[in-house]
């Protein structure tokens, strides 16, 4: 698989991960993927940190509701609102993702360890963005998924510990990357799923902490 | 967006259960779900315990006996009221004298302020209201703080099992719009429970309330009930 | 004078408290009158705790704006918002009042003592109709003013400490009565301004609490 | 109701001495009152703090060369910022490393919360965000506390100096209405700083916006700035 398809292969095992009607808050990049590969009939509230409580597909310039002085996203590029959905101020907006009415967040990660830490917003000395909205949702969300690729230039993203500073303690729920499925359990990091493509071994090489192989442990391809 | 199931008053109310915990919006009855009310009256529901700024009038706006919630009080359905004001409805200090109802008063902003935080998952509310009062002596008093020399009490955030909106406009999506006075405390309860049934006088298409101008959220809101026009 | 002069002129000395402007908050009774009296030219801000900020005048039935399922005051008797006034959730409403945007508040006590305590809702074992907004708009409120009659059928209602339970601590900064107008300050009670109609020494008798003579002592009635 | 005065961007930019603490709404840009600042920048006020959610965009959205504040750090008018997000202003974390900038992060509910909390009278928020983070060491941290069985963070409410609110439509009376996402920090801002100025593309007369579609009260607002339409 070449980059395009491994993340849209994540981006797609992502998307069994919602129901009809799931309020979803989807970061930068590859979790953007994931509405296109709903199955029909399944329809979500996409929540935007900015304000838009049910985004809309991106505008273009020369449609109608394309407003990029007035309707944007968090990378200030243009936005909309879906029919049903609305406009809200960051107090309240962040108070429904804190009270815990988002239902699902799916979002990148520097680093992800066995105690579900997640850590993404900095790397100390060298960048320094911000977090924005991002330890908000980790804490907030009912679950918290993190969808990225296995390992970075090969080197292993999943750890026994993270290193770098934290997003957020013990939020991550499900890890899902082009190798497999995982799922942070009391007991360590749980495999459910495998990619047919890798065996056990390779995850395991792949993954710089233990990992409990399910016993019903299931195709990520079924 | 998925279209909110809509309900009658009738099936509204039969899905709260006896002895559940009831956040019901409205001020004096304004801004209360009066249809889902009159079937909770109907039903007979029991054990009830009801967070209310205060409990409805024995006599409503154009001389109905009872308006709102009061009828519930009247009923004797109700064990446990948490409110800001219970004058208007004298029964709510009768039960009390009688030992039958418990009241639980607390200052109008905290109770707003409690609702809200127990909506948007904070772990209290540190206000300066009611410092040297009663409140000190509430169930939901937990503490107090000094905070940049000034005296703050820690009150507990309100959650519930259901919340009741008394709504003007509701679409289909079951974003709310409220006239006037309604709002008070339903747009801060329509977060603070794990069932909000938004009851409307006009259930209208989506679009007709706009996406700047929507007042409780439809992402919040679990059933629809379309009641009475007033 | 009546009793009804007498609330009168207790609302036409309070209306001189204020300037254009202004954001006031008025309790039930004798409050509700000061708006009568004021001067040409000052308009205020008519806060209301169910929600309306910017009240206006009270309508009757017939009145295009009046909706008495919709648009009541905290007494749920019909209202109105006045041209330029907004409607506004309890919470957001209780937060302007707690944040100090509201510059005075004028309402009444049933004990008020020299430390500016104020106890005005609650006589145990007999009245309990709640605090409703009163404790809010107490603390909250820049300047709180007790307007009353000076004393309940004859017995002082100002003390050198509250008997009844208390609406709030430290918050009163003045008293105006048919008598005089007290200040409440780190030294107690100082009478600052008298009805030419009493004397010092009546106004003393029907006090339970030590009275400042102010050293430039005015007359209530200019 | 009181109009309020209605000032040039230049003479509300001259309110805001050297020093200042202020607060700017807007979102990259969106929802600021982008005339004021403009006029910030040519005075060249300095040692200013800034609390807003970023430090605008180095370019705008039709390629404009800054937009919103980031003029005001390129300036380097800007001595302390509280903001969640600084990634789309480089200069920010170059300022930074050269030591003449301060920056403090904070996640961007907290920083919702704490301005609501400085507008609404409130000692503090009670946060789980946060939590073994670096916010442990923000200076607005003061202390972690235990409630029923949750570990929250207490962090400071904010106040400001001024508040400069990037609105759509305000009228004479200064109440203020949003178009789309405009509205982020600008109604807590309105709330939390001594003097509020808001800066709007449509200065409307009274009415025009609905009692129940306001967005910011006028009663909040000092002074309104009639800006560019967009």
């Amino acid at each position: 698989m070449d980059k395009a398809e491994i993340k849209a292969f994540i981006a797609k095992r992502c998307a069994k991960e919602l129901k009809d009607g799931d309020v979803v808050n989807l970061g930068i990049g590859l979790p953007t993927m994931i509405p296109s590969f709903l199955p029909e009939g399944v329809d979500l509230v996409i929540h935007a940190e900015l304000g838009i409580v049910g985004a809309g597909a991106t505008p273009k310039e020369g449609d109608a509701n394309y407003d990029p002085y007035h309707v944007v996203d968090a990378g200030g590029n243009p936005a909309s609102v879906a029919f049903g959905g609305g406009f809200i101020d960051s107090a309240t907006n962040f108070g429904l993702i804190r009270g815990g009415h988002v239902d699902a967040c799916f979002l990148g990660a520097l680093e992800v360890d066995q105690e579900g830490n997640l850590a993404n917003w900095i790397i100390p000395g060298k960048r320094m963005p911000g977090m924005g909205g991002a330890m908000d949702l980790c804490v907030g969300a009912r679950n918290c998924i993190v969808c990225m690729e296995h390992t970075a230039k090969g080197n292993p993203k999943i750890f026994e510990k993270c290193r770098l500073p934290l997003t957020a303690s013990h939020c991550v729920k499900k890890i899902i990357t082009e190798m497999c499925v995982l799922e942070v359990t009391d007991k360590g990091l749980v495999m459910t799923e495998i990619n047919p493509e890798f065996t056990v071994e390779q995850v395991q090489a792949a993954t710089a902490a233990p990992i409990t192989v399910a016993e019903n442990l299931k195709s990520m391809v079924d | 967006m998925a279209k909110k199931p809509v309900l009658t008053a009738s099936e509204a109310a039969k899905l709260i259960p006896d002895g559940a915990t009831v956040m019901c919006g409205g001020f004096l009855g304004c801004g209360q779900a009066l249809a889902i009310v009159k079937e909770l009256v109907k039903l007979g529901t029991k054990d009830l315990t009801l967070i209310a700024n205060d409990m409805g009038r024995a006599v409503g706006p154009m001389g109905e006996e009872f308006f709102g919630i009061a009828e519930l009080i009247h009923n004797h359905q109700v064990k446990r009221v948490i409110a800001t004001h219970v004058g208007m409805t004298p029964e709510v200090g009768e039960q009390m004298n009688a030992g039958t109802l418990e009241v639980n008063l607390i200052p109008q902003g905290t109770m707003a302020e409690c609702i809200r935080a127990g909506g948007a998952g904070l772990g209290g509310v540190l206000t300066p209201v009611g410092n040297d009062t009663l409140i000190e002596q509430s169930p939901l008093f937990l503490g107090k703080q000094t905070i940049n020399g000034r005296e703050y009490l820690l009150m507990a955030p309100i959650h519930a099992d259901f919340a009741l909106l008394g709504t003007y406009k509701c679409d289909e999506a079951g974003n709310c719009w409220y006239k006037g006075t309604m709002r008070n405390f339903n747009t801060v309860m329509a977060t603070a429970a794990d069932t909000v049934i938004a009851e409307c006088e006009y259930l209208v298409p989506i679009g007709e309330i706009e996406p700047e101008n929507i007042h409780t959220y439809g992402m919040t809101v679990d059933y629809i009930v379309e009641g009475e026009k007033k």
